[in-house]
């Protein structure tokens, strides 16, 4: 069997088979659980890139499952041809997303070694780990949307169920509860879009529903458009619905954190533009209306998570409500690449989205394995009785430096750069708009400058005495993120050329999308 | 040039403020070390290096500590009743509150969207 | 509520007929299972079957009598390897030159039990893992009652004492 | 109206007045049968509608696996609700 043939379908089993042999496999120790999943998902990081290489390389890729060859997707009835069949459609923008949650995945597997070690049931949670990055991967792989709300379950469940993993604290099965009732409401909203657009096209394949769209618009898509866009709201934590988000994200075990708040999320984001660029049209909907809501929403996220986030005490609430604060900068590139849809201001409002969604899922990922140090070596999360940790645990008070600097838009680091770009598409749309960014963005460095003069400069309190850096399995992927975090600050060029623009490309060329399909 | 990129109608170069922050931080290092050798040093014994802080009392070392609620209190002095009372109390926690909300948000997408979505 | 002297157990009639009907409810479970491929039906819904089997022996006997006949870990490992065994069957299309999932095997004629491909072996599959993991899942709960129970007990034989 | 209509008629009036009733009982057993009453209308009016697969699966989980998980909750709480 030819590797590069299967490697989109092998990106979503290979985690889905770590999960499942994984309590098999732990019966022979916690050592080999963990040297199992650090495999599995570190095969996932590789054939993510497998995938992206080929998909630059040769353009859409489209795996068809059940079928006698891969880019077979359409079946011949009766002289009608037409795509039944369940099919995987990865071009530039799904692999660009799967890079992301591979990579991020594969560093909060190997941090989770030492992190875990207090826990019991392990195996549960490293399974649950497993499943999580597979329903993250299907959502951005698959080209059904039938399968898509499948996926979206599977990452959703094992969400809650690892929100609530320390299961013997309060907040964390509080939390966790009210994540799956409010998820669950979302999801259910998200399946009634699907069953509409079923009713109404017979079809689930999103470039055969996208072809009818085009051919013959019914008004009651536009219902479906308003179902789906809710509950994706939900998922991608974009006020007014991001209250679960800060009991959520803070309630998980740190690795968990990282991976929600750095790519559970980021799935919103792109299901949100897989919707309006390639399921619905450009062509179909009126973009500034639509554009505009999503503007205004944007820039209510950025000022709610900015201001409220600098009255935070608890280190990893207030980074959640960072995040909260940054799907804000991403949705305002999506509203204004609506809005200006293929002029200049609309292509640097995708880029610029883009690549503040990669940024940020590198940044908050490192930050939340940061919070999880911290709350591993001094066991507090109140950042009130932190301080003076630079000279106790340097590397680690180093990394956090850069991330916070980079989150709030510090030159010259990355996070800077892909504000940089959003500023000036929002101002080619509106100069107020880019005034409320940077404002906002104030307000992040406000939050962060907060952290680093409290907890890292200052003096260190009494309690604090033996406070080391953690072991170097925690350290090493903490450091590769920040390392990152500066390579893309100075080179930004580097991933905007290579993989940023060709996601871009494949955003706005709906049409290649469904000729890929459709006979 | 590997470095740089261009930002829509502008061009953006990192590498002139990395060099500008290593002049920084240089510069800042080497006014330190100019003041720590200028600098009397500190004489507890002598009655003259009692220090005077507008009339209040002296600080004590321990107390030296920067709390994070000192910063940005100003901007959160003038919010306070306009704004931080209200959306703190809006994250209650309460349930019924997150559901209202995806109630809420849903009915505006609707009759925004179903109406004036179409083109 | 008065609470009864044993933690959990309903009358003779109710106990004798869950016994009786465990077996019958089991084999029509897997009956749906297996017929999934010709009759409605299939994985999912036989495996919901089975599982309520053991569900009303719990509602019959509670905890403490359906857990020397049911170990919950042993079921937990049974779910793994439903689920292994499904992944591995939509491997058999990969080996054989066709795509994940590609129907390969022997097709038979439709209708008669053995065809299909394998598209049985995937609803013997699911139904394994739905099965066990409907029965965990009630299984679970029902540990944790057992024990609220007991500690409520205990608490409130400490309060007399 | 033909046989096919009157019975699904039948059909969903029972799965409408089960809902209604799972709602207004305040006696929590009450509730968890009407619940299993609609869900048993439900898999009827699916049956009829020619999807007997989805009707296997509502009958074996919404009459039969909820209602159990339900009454084994319900056996640790108070059996009426409060306001």
């Amino acid at each position: 069997m030819n590797i590069m043939e299967h490697i989109a379908i092998l990106v979503v089993i290979t985690p889905l088979f770590g999960a499942f042999s994984t309590p098999f496999v732990s019966l022979a120790g916690k050592k080999a659980a963990d040297i199992w999943v650090g495999i599995f998902s570190g095969l996932t990081f590789v054939f993510s890139i497998l995938l992206g290489l080929k998909v630059l390389r040769s353009g859409i890729v489209i795996y068809t499952l059940g079928a006698p060859e891969p880019a077979i997707a359409t079946v011949d009835y009766n002289g009608l041809i037409f795509p039944v069949r369940i099919l995987l459609e990865v071009d530039a923008l799904s692999a660009l997303l799967a890079l992301v949650i591979s990579l991020i995945g594969f560093f909060a597997a190997i941090y989770s070694w030492r992190y875990m070690e207090h826990d019991t049931g392990v195996e549960k949670f490293y399974t649950l780990f497993l499943l999580l990055l597979t329903g993250m991967l299907g959502i951005v792989l698959t080209g059904d949307i039938f399968n898509m709300y499948v996926f979206l379950e599977i990452m959703s469940i094992s969400a809650y169920a690892l929100v609530a993993f320390r299961k013997e604290t309060f907040e964390a099965v509080e939390a966790g509860i009210k994540y799956l009732v409010v998820g669950s409401a979302a999801s259910t909203l998200i399946l009634l879009a699907v069953a509409i657009l079923y009713g109404v096209y017979g079809s689930l394949t999103i470039a055969q529903i996208a072809h009818l769209i085009e051919v013959s618009p019914s008004p009651l898509i536009w219902g479906a458009l308003a179902l789906y866009l809710t509950g994706f709201i939900l998922k991608a934590g974009i006020v007014p619905l991001h209250m679960w988000l800060i009991d959520a994200h803070p309630a998980a075990p740190s690795s968990i954190s990282a991976l929600l708040s750095g790519v559970v999320i980021k799935t919103g984001a792109y299901a949100i533009i897989r919707i309006f660029f390639t399921l619905y049209g450009v062509e179909v909907m009126n973009r500034a209306l639509i554009g505009w809501i999503i503007v205004v929403i944007a820039v209510i996220t950025m000022f709610v998570g900015g201001s409220l986030g600098l009255i935070q005490q608890d280190l990893k609430r207030l980074l959640a409500y960072s995040s909260v604060a940054q799907m804000g900068y991403i949705a305002l590139g999506i509203g204004v690449a609506l809005i200006a849809f293929n002029t200049t201001a609309g292509d640097a409002g995708l880029v610029g989205a883009l690549f503040h969604l990669l940024n940020h899922a590198i940044m908050k990922g490192m930050l939340f394995l940061i919070a999880g140090v911290i709350l591993h070596q001094l066991g507090t999360r109140n950042i009130n009785e932190m301080g003076g940790l630079i000279k106790k645990m340097p590397i680690t008070s180093a990394c956090f430096i850069i991330g916070g600097l980079a989150i709030a838009g510090v030159p010259p680091f990355n996070g800077f750069v892909s504000k940089l770009i959003l500023y000036e598409a929002s101002a080619m749309i509106s100069p107020a708009l880019a005034v409320i960014a940077i404002i906002s963005s104030a307000l992040t460095l406000g939050m962060y400058l907060r952290v680093i003069q409290t907890a890292f400069l200052g003096r260190a309190p009494e309690t604090l005495k033996d406070i080391r850096d953690p072991p170097a399995s925690m350290l090493i992927p903490i450091v590769i993120l920040a390392i990152l975090i500066v390579i893309f600050g100075i080179l930004p060029s580097l991933p905007v050329d290579s993989i940023i623009t060709p996601a871009v490309e494949a955003v706005k060329n709906q049409a290649s999308y469904l000729s890929a399909v459709l006979p | 040039m590997v470095f740089g990129i261009e930002t829509g109608f502008g061009y953006w170069d990192p590498l002139i403020w990395v060099v500008l922050f290593v002049l920084m931080f240089i510069g800042g290092y080497l006014i330190a070390k100019y003041a720590a050798q200028r600098a009397t040093p500190f004489r507890a014994d002598e009655l003259e290096s009692e220090i005077f802080l507008s009339g209040w009392g002296e600080t004590v070392e321990k107390d030296l500590r920067f709390p994070s609620k000192h910063l940005y209190w100003g901007f959160r002095k003038a919010l306070e009743s306009a704004w931080y009372r209200s959306a703190v109390e809006e994250h209650s926690g309460i349930l019924t509150t997150y559901i209202f909300w995806i109630v809420i948000l849903l009915l505006i997408l609707m009759l925004l969207i179903a109406f004036g979505g179409a083109m | 509520m008065k609470m009864s002297e044993k933690p959990y157990e309903l009358s003779v009639i109710v106990r004798t007929v869950a016994r009786l009907l465990f077996g019958l409810i089991l084999i029509f479970g897997f009956y749906v299972i297996v017929h999934g491929h010709i009759t409605p039906g299939g994985g999912f819904q036989g495996g919901v079957v089975t599982a309520l089997a053991v569900i009303m022996l719990l509602a019959a006997y509670g905890y403490e009598g359906v857990v020397t006949e049911v170990r919950e870990k042993i079921l937990e490992r049974f779910e793994s390897l439903g689920a292994i065994m499904f992944w591995t069957l939509g491997l058999v299309g990969v080996i054989a030159t066709a795509t994940y999932f590609a129907d390969v095997l022997y097709k038979g004629t439709p209708g008669e039990l053995i065809s299909a491909g394998t598209i049985p072996l995937m609803n013997i599959a699911v139904g394994m893992k739905v099965a066990s993991g409907v029965a965990v899942l009630v299984i679970i709960m029902s540990i944790g009652m057992y024990y609220s129970r007991k500690y409520q007990k205990a608490e409130k034989e400490g309060a007399e004492e | 109206m033909d046989l096919y209509s009157i019975s699904l008629t039948l059909v969903l009036v029972v799965t409408f007045v089960g809902a209604i009733a799972a709602v207004y009982f305040r006696d929590l057993l009450n509730a968890v049968v009407a619940l299993a009453v609609m869900s048993g209308g439900l898999a009827l009016a699916f049956f009829l509608m020619e999807a007997p697969d989805v009707a296997i699966a509502e009958a074996a989980l919404g009459a039969g696996a909820i209602t159990a998980i339900f009454i084994l909750a319900i056996g640790e709480t108070e059996r009426e609700e409060k306001e």
